[in-house]
């Protein structure tokens, strides 16, 4: 008898010292983030959206269109098409795309680039209306040089020389081959995908009959061309001239 | 670490038994010396010889390789292997057996057979119908082999080598997917 | 500011517009159909007999008018002050956007529930299972009737609801919700909510006897079934309540207090009367102990009446997915759960007039001086007599015994409701063989001890 | 629940029908997606059959079409509460069969990560399993405060919260951000306390007790048989913790006590030692925050401006123990052709792999040993006459996680 009413203060105080446990919690601060209007401290490590960063200090793009990324994701998210300059015999990027939809952000390909171009940024909201939304093309991916800077240095990375040999900026360089130099004997191009060596050999009349640096000439023949229709929607959406000389582009690569 | 003796072995003679070797042949029960995986002892065991040789494992005090961590089925080239990886809760005795079923000896259709270790112990069960659903080994004795990981109605075994995965619908019809 | 402090603020500052809001709107609604329509209909110059017959149905339609504003509104502030309680108690801030500081998220969720489709499974009995929640509802709308009458001071308006055994019948209609439950859990046709509902039946059954005979405990202390003569018996300090032995403890202070203002005459009084019963003090402790521990078994039987954790058995997430309800949706299951709420308003509103003095105020002088500071200022007011004029609308809509009466019952339900909400932050729930055990082996002896003993030491005290 | 009890209430003379229940796939409280086919008599288990696979992602097949360094990205997902365990268990093994040895602060690295990543499996099953026991609106939330502390600090070093991919064949991937040895303390330090509060809350409890005290007892041979490893087994008073049976890293110079329970080894006892099984990796936490060569990586920061940070292997403040990484990453890595098994001590027992190379840059074979597909395998035995309610507290109290049984 004695024991059971022993059991059952020693019950009951056991419950009140639970109640008074968590009735003390009251007096803490609440540790909500509210988050759309107070956004989370990410760290510079945080694995959020790719994008391509430019250098910080001379806003060149740093991709070299190594193709490191690319060959090292796991999930094949990352496309990229570029082309050897037939002036300066380097590597031309010509469009990077990244399909978020299928990027599980394990950071490889940051690790895995030579000039820390490709990074995470702390970006995390990047929820679209549809699938296609998520592909980010080379516009979309590119940092500004202020973003880069931040990144650059959130992330402690060192701030890359600039290219050892001026190069011209992609588009800049883009323009060049359509002045109708095209023809210096175009060296295979960069052969990562088999199926280019067939386009290259249909595209090769239609390359160089064009007059040369004509945006507006090209732009049909591009449109015509490109198997992927939302590409050259975009393409449409976009009339400024370096956009339609980055389709004339691919174009005249292939040519 | 004995990752020397690791890369070492496989140029090494392995005919002479290691001490669990010679503590079966002191049980009358033949096996041969394998590579040692990673300076672990392994040895390969007739099927036959499995059951006999595991109870021993098990119950002698001095080995005491009580604990069943693994059964891995392997799809190597030439057979189909059940790999056991043996522990002892009591001590730090390790050792692989591997029971290999050479692939000629299967006949088309059939499934390479293998005892199974549930009777000793229940650990292996589930183990084993592991190995059966996704390497295709049949466990005779076993009480309840069915597929565990795949669904019941799961066509082929999908960790074989001449697997032919199935065309997933889905996936196939994925619009954004670059290749 | 430290925003710990900062987020109680915003819970009492919630509360307050919340409980403003609810007791403005019931007390409006009854103002309009009990005084004021009556007075516009003998104001309008109708014949004398149809006029009272007209205000007299009108007034008789007030409890009811009462109740139904009272109910819904009511409920949804409860399960906004239970998110941002739990909220408190878990270092979070709870709902926040929806409306200022979350005011309104479960009106938001109200319409909500109520755009929802209303799905009946396949299978189910599609009448029982739509009666199901009408009849888990309908008893927290009946049973609040007799409460109002104590809660109100008696108020005129409410004096038809006020019935001699109040407390019998309270108690009888709120048995009727688990009818409900088994109804709903066997009509669903899932086995889910079958093994809830009839969890429910069991727990039910087994925990209405302790409550029950606390109750009575309470009842036998009174020596009547009336709810607002139980509570107007507990009208004079703390020490009158129920729970502390219902003033037999008031003697001995008496004592005290005249022994510290050296008042012999009183102090001899009170000695002769302890001569003629030695046995006193002795026995209005163990009273007071009883009626404590009564008071714990009739807030355990509650928390298991209304299927609270600890008792949640019937609707056990972690096990019967969500029990009986598990396959109600839209309006119905919003119905289970203002049920669930309204009983939970309900019991605690049972437990503030039985045991916590209903709306009578903790300390003598504090209720009376209400009282008179708030009818002097009413007084002032010129004009309160011809019908319509300002002073006479204030008059009618303000009565100081009732404001007094109504702030300290809802003071006091809702430090249960908390309390409540409190036992929910911390505890585990039972099993259901467990929770049997621990109702009929142990609450359920206690209670017949205690009441025994108390039966016994009423007359000693 | 005593036998004679659970006769009582099951009498013959009150035989009725049984019933068969789908507990699952999707059901609140089955922690992912187990399906259990239920037969019942009245509310007690009569049978059950486990059915899983519902989240087999085939993990090892992808193991065998992915590179090694593709495949490190992958594997957190196997046991996701416990990542760093899941690489680290891959990462030893593919070492072993390598020959390749991690430089002691990597290994201090690891050993903190992990340890850190224990304590965030432990709280979150704290959490659940008073979620499980109905006590599921206050207290979940105190074990997940810290938890979300814990899981910052290492979304600051590894640049997730979960999916870390941090822990790498040959070492770690990257050097702590600043301050972050200095939070990782401070935390070390406060830790205590909070496991108090949860304790003050649930241990004495008394309807916590009466819910997990002989519920679901495990017994030792059971245990053994079934190949039941971790907290689970310890509980039933086997002193098997590969931390201390078969030290790896560098467990051998830490001192922490495996703490055993000699109960009965019932739910009760299993909570209790996972409770004190966070106290104790708090406590290798700090032991290796002062052993870890080079200090803080301020500190070594600090140092290694006067070599400008070379990274030669040779250099004083950049080689030999100090480094992090003994294994170049990049999309080419190899691992040497052989086989080799190695297993760990994660939060729910023993976490192994299997691994057979040869020499390429994907493997030839991959097999996890997973701790909760064998835990798992002895559920049915426990579960035997227990009511629907004890389903959930023994379910619970084993701590399986899907995605680890499913791979």
């Amino acid at each position: 008898m004695f024991g059971l009413v022993g059991r059952a203060v020693e019950s009951l105080y056991y419950v009140c010292v639970g109640l008074w446990t968590v009735a003390k919690h009251t007096g803490r601060a609440p540790i909500t983030k509210e988050f759309p209007d107070t956004m989370p401290d990410l760290p510079g490590a945080f694995r959020g959206r790719l994008a391509l960063a430019v250098n910080p200090e001379t806003s060149e793009h740093l991709c070299i269109s190594c193709r490191q990324c690319e060959r090292v994701c796991p999930d094949k998210c990352i496309d990229i098409t570029a082309h050897k300059s037939p002036e300066t015999g380097k590597l031309e990027l010509i469009d990077f795309k990244i399909d978020h939809g299928l990027c599980m952000f394990c950071g490889l390909c940051t690790e895995v680039c030579p000039t820390t171009c490709i990074i995470n940024t702390n970006d995390f909201e990047m929820s679209d209306y549809s699938r296609e939304a998520l592909i980010y093309d080379l516009k979309k991916l590119t940092l500004t040089q202020d973003e880069s800077a931040h990144y650059f240095s959130k992330k402690y990375l060192p701030i890359p020389k600039p290219k050892p040999k001026p190069a011209p900026k992609p588009a800049a360089a883009a323009a060049k081959p359509a002045d109708g130099v095209a023809a210096p004997a175009k060296p295979a191009p960069p052969a990562a995908k088999p199926a280019e060596g067939a386009a290259a050999a249909k595209s090769a009349p239609a390359a160089t009959d064009k007059p040369a640096g004509d945006a507006a000439a090209t732009k049909p023949t591009a449109e015509k061309k490109a198997d992927d229709s939302k590409d050259s929607e975009k393409e449409k959406a976009a009339p400024e001239p370096s956009a339609a000389e980055g389709k004339a582009e691919p174009d005249k690569t292939e040519g | 670490m004995s990752e020397e003796k690791a890369t070492d072995k496989p140029a090494q003679e392995s005919l002479s038994a290691g001490p669990f070797g010679q503590f079966l042949l002191e049980h009358g029960i033949p096996s041969t010396r394998l590579a040692d995986s990673c300076g672990v002892e392994t040895i390969e065991l007739e099927e036959k010889h499995l059951e006999g040789a595991m109870k021993r494992f098990r119950n002698s005090a001095e080995v005491a390789l009580d604990l069943l961590i693994a059964v891995s089925g392997v799809d190597s080239p030439e057979t189909f292997d059940s790999v056991y990886h043996l522990w002892s809760y009591s001590n730090s005795n390790e050792l692989v057996v591997k029971v290999r079923v050479p692939k000629s000896s299967v006949a088309a259709g059939q499934l390479p057979t293998v005892t199974s270790l549930t009777p000793f112990w229940s650990a292996a069960n589930w183990h084993e119908r592991e190995s059966y659903d996704l390497v295709g080994i049949r466990y005779v004795g076993h009480p309840y082999l069915r597929r565990i990981l795949n669904p019941w109605d799961w066509e082929g075994h999908p960790l074989r080598r001449d697997y032919k995965q199935v065309v997933d619908a889905l996936n196939d019809k994925n619009p954004h997917s670059f290749r | 500011m430290n925003p710990a402090v900062f987020e109680i603020g915003k819970f009492a500052r919630l509360t307050v517009i919340w409980l403003s809001i609810i007791f403005g709107a019931v007390w409006a609604a009854c103002w309009a159909v009990g005084v004021f329509a009556p007075a516009l209909i003998n104001a309008s110059g109708m014949p004398t007999e149809t006029a009272s017959l007209a205000s007299e149905v009108l007034r008789a339609l007030v409890p009811v008018v009462a109740v139904a504003v009272f109910i819904p509104i009511n409920a949804m502030f409860m399960v906004l002050c239970e998110r941002r309680a739990l909220a408190l108690f878990t270092v979070r801030k709870g709902p926040n956007r929806v409306g200022p500081d979350g005011l309104l998220q479960t009106a938001a969720d109200a319409v909500k529930l109520l755009f929802k489709e209303d799905i009946t499974p396949h299978g189910a009995d599609a009448v029982m299972f739509t009666a199901a929640p009408i009849i888990f509802f309908a008893p927290s709308i009946i049973g609040v009737l007799p409460l109002l009458a104590a809660a109100s001071g008696n108020h005129e308006l409410f004096r038809s609801v006020n019935l001699p055994t109040g407390i019998f019948y309270v108690l009888a209609i709120a048995s009727i919700p688990v009818v409900g439950i088994v109804m709903g859990g066997w009509a669903s046709n899932n086995k889910y909510s079958l093994v809830g509902a009839l969890r429910s039946a069991a727990q039910a059954i087994s925990y209405e006897i302790p409550l029950v005979l606390s109750i009575v405990a309470v009842c036998l202390m009174a020596g009547t079934l009336d709810v607002v003569k139980i509570a107007d018996q507990q009208k004079d300090s703390l020490l009158s309540w129920n729970i502390f032995g219902g003033g037999a403890l008031l003697p001995y202070v008496n004592l005290v207090v005249a022994g510290l203002q050296g008042n012999n005459e009183q102090v001899q009084a009170i000695m002769q009367h302890f001569q003629a019963q030695p046995l006193g003090p002795f026995a209005a402790v163990l009273m007071v102990v009883c009626c404590i521990i009564f008071f714990g078994i009739y807030i355990t039987g509650a928390c298991a009446e209304v299927n609270r954790i600890p008792f949640d058995l019937p609707e056990a997430e972690s096990e019967l997915v969500s029990g009986y309800n598990t396959e109600y949706s839209g309006i119905k299951f919003a119905i289970f759960f203002l049920a669930e709420f309204t009983n939970l308003f309900v019991v605690c509103s049972i437990a503030s007039i039985m045991f916590l003095g209903g709306g009578h105020a903790p300390l003598p002088g504090l209720e009376q001086g209400f009282t008179e500071m708030l009818g002097g200022i009413l007084k002032q007011l010129p004009g309160s007599k011809e019908i319509f004029s300002p002073g006479w609308l204030i008059n009618s809509l303000v009565n100081p015994s009732t404001v007094s009466q109504a702030f300290w019952i809802i003071l006091k339900t809702y430090s249960l409701v908390i309390f409540a909400i409190l036992i929910r932050a911390t505890l585990p729930r039972f099993r259901i063989d467990q929770l049997m055990a621990f109702g009929w082996k142990r609450l359920i002896p206690l209670s017949l001890i205690l009441l025994i003993a108390l039966t016994y030491l009423r007359e000693l005290v | 629940m005593a036998p004679e009890k659970i006769e009582a209430l099951t009498s013959t003379r009150l035989k009725t029908d049984e019933m068969i229940i789908n507990m699952g796939p999707q059901h609140p409280a089955t922690h992912g997606v187990l399906r259990l086919l239920l037969t019942l008599d009245g509310e007690f288990v009569k049978h059950v059959e486990p059915v899983v696979g519902h989240l087999h992602r085939a993990q090892e097949w992808q193991g065998q079409n992915r590179t090694w360094f593709q495949y490190q990205a992958l594997i957190d997902r196997v046991d996701y509460l416990s990542g760093m365990f899941t690489s680290w268990a891959m990462a030893r093994a593919a070492e072993k069969v390598d020959g390749c040895q991690v430089p002691l602060r990597g290994e201090y690295m690891r050993v903190i990560v992990s340890e850190m990543n224990r304590i965030t499996s432990h709280l979150l099953w704290l959490g659940t399993y008073g979620i499980d026991l109905g006590a599921m609106f206050g207290f979940p939330f105190y074990p997940f405060r810290e938890r979300e502390k814990l899981l910052d600090l290492l979304e600051a070093i590894s640049g997730q919260r979960m999916m870390f991919n941090y822990i790498r064949i040959g070492g770690v991937q990257s050097e702590a951000p600043p301050g972050w040895f200095a939070k990782v303390s401070e935390f070390v330090k406060e830790f205590p306390d909070r496991v108090d509060e949860y304790e003050a809350i649930l241990t004495n409890n008394p309807i916590f007790i009466k819910r997990t005290k002989g519920v679901g007892i495990l017994k030792k041979q059971l245990a053994l048989d079934y190949g039941v490893t971790g907290p689970s087994l310890r509980a039933s008073g086997v002193p098997l913790d590969l931390r201390k049976t078969k030290p790896y890293s560098v467990y051998d110079r830490l001192k922490f006590e495996v703490p055993i329970h000699e109960g009965d080894g019932d739910t009760f006892d299993r909570y209790v030692l996972r409770v004190k099984e966070m106290r104790e990796s708090n406590e290798i936490l700090r032991q290796c925050l002062e052993q870890i060569p080079g200090g803080t990586a301020d500190e070594l920061r600090e140092r290694r401006k006067a070599c400008n940070s070379c990274g030669k292997a040779d250099c004083s403040n950049c080689g030999g123990d100090l480094m992090i990484m003994a294994k170049k990453q990049n999309a080419g890595l190899r691992i040497k052709a052989g086989e080799g098994f190695d297993a760990i001590e994660s939060p729910r027992g023993i976490l192994g792999c299997y691994i057979i190379s040869t020499g390429g840059d994907t493997a030839y074979r991959f097999k996890w040993r997973n701790p909760s597909f064998c835990n798992l395998a002895a559920l049915p035995d426990l579960l035997i006459d227990h009511p629907i309610a004890d389903i959930m507290a023994i379910f619970g109290s084993i701590d399986v996680i899907l995605p680890d049984v499913d791979r």
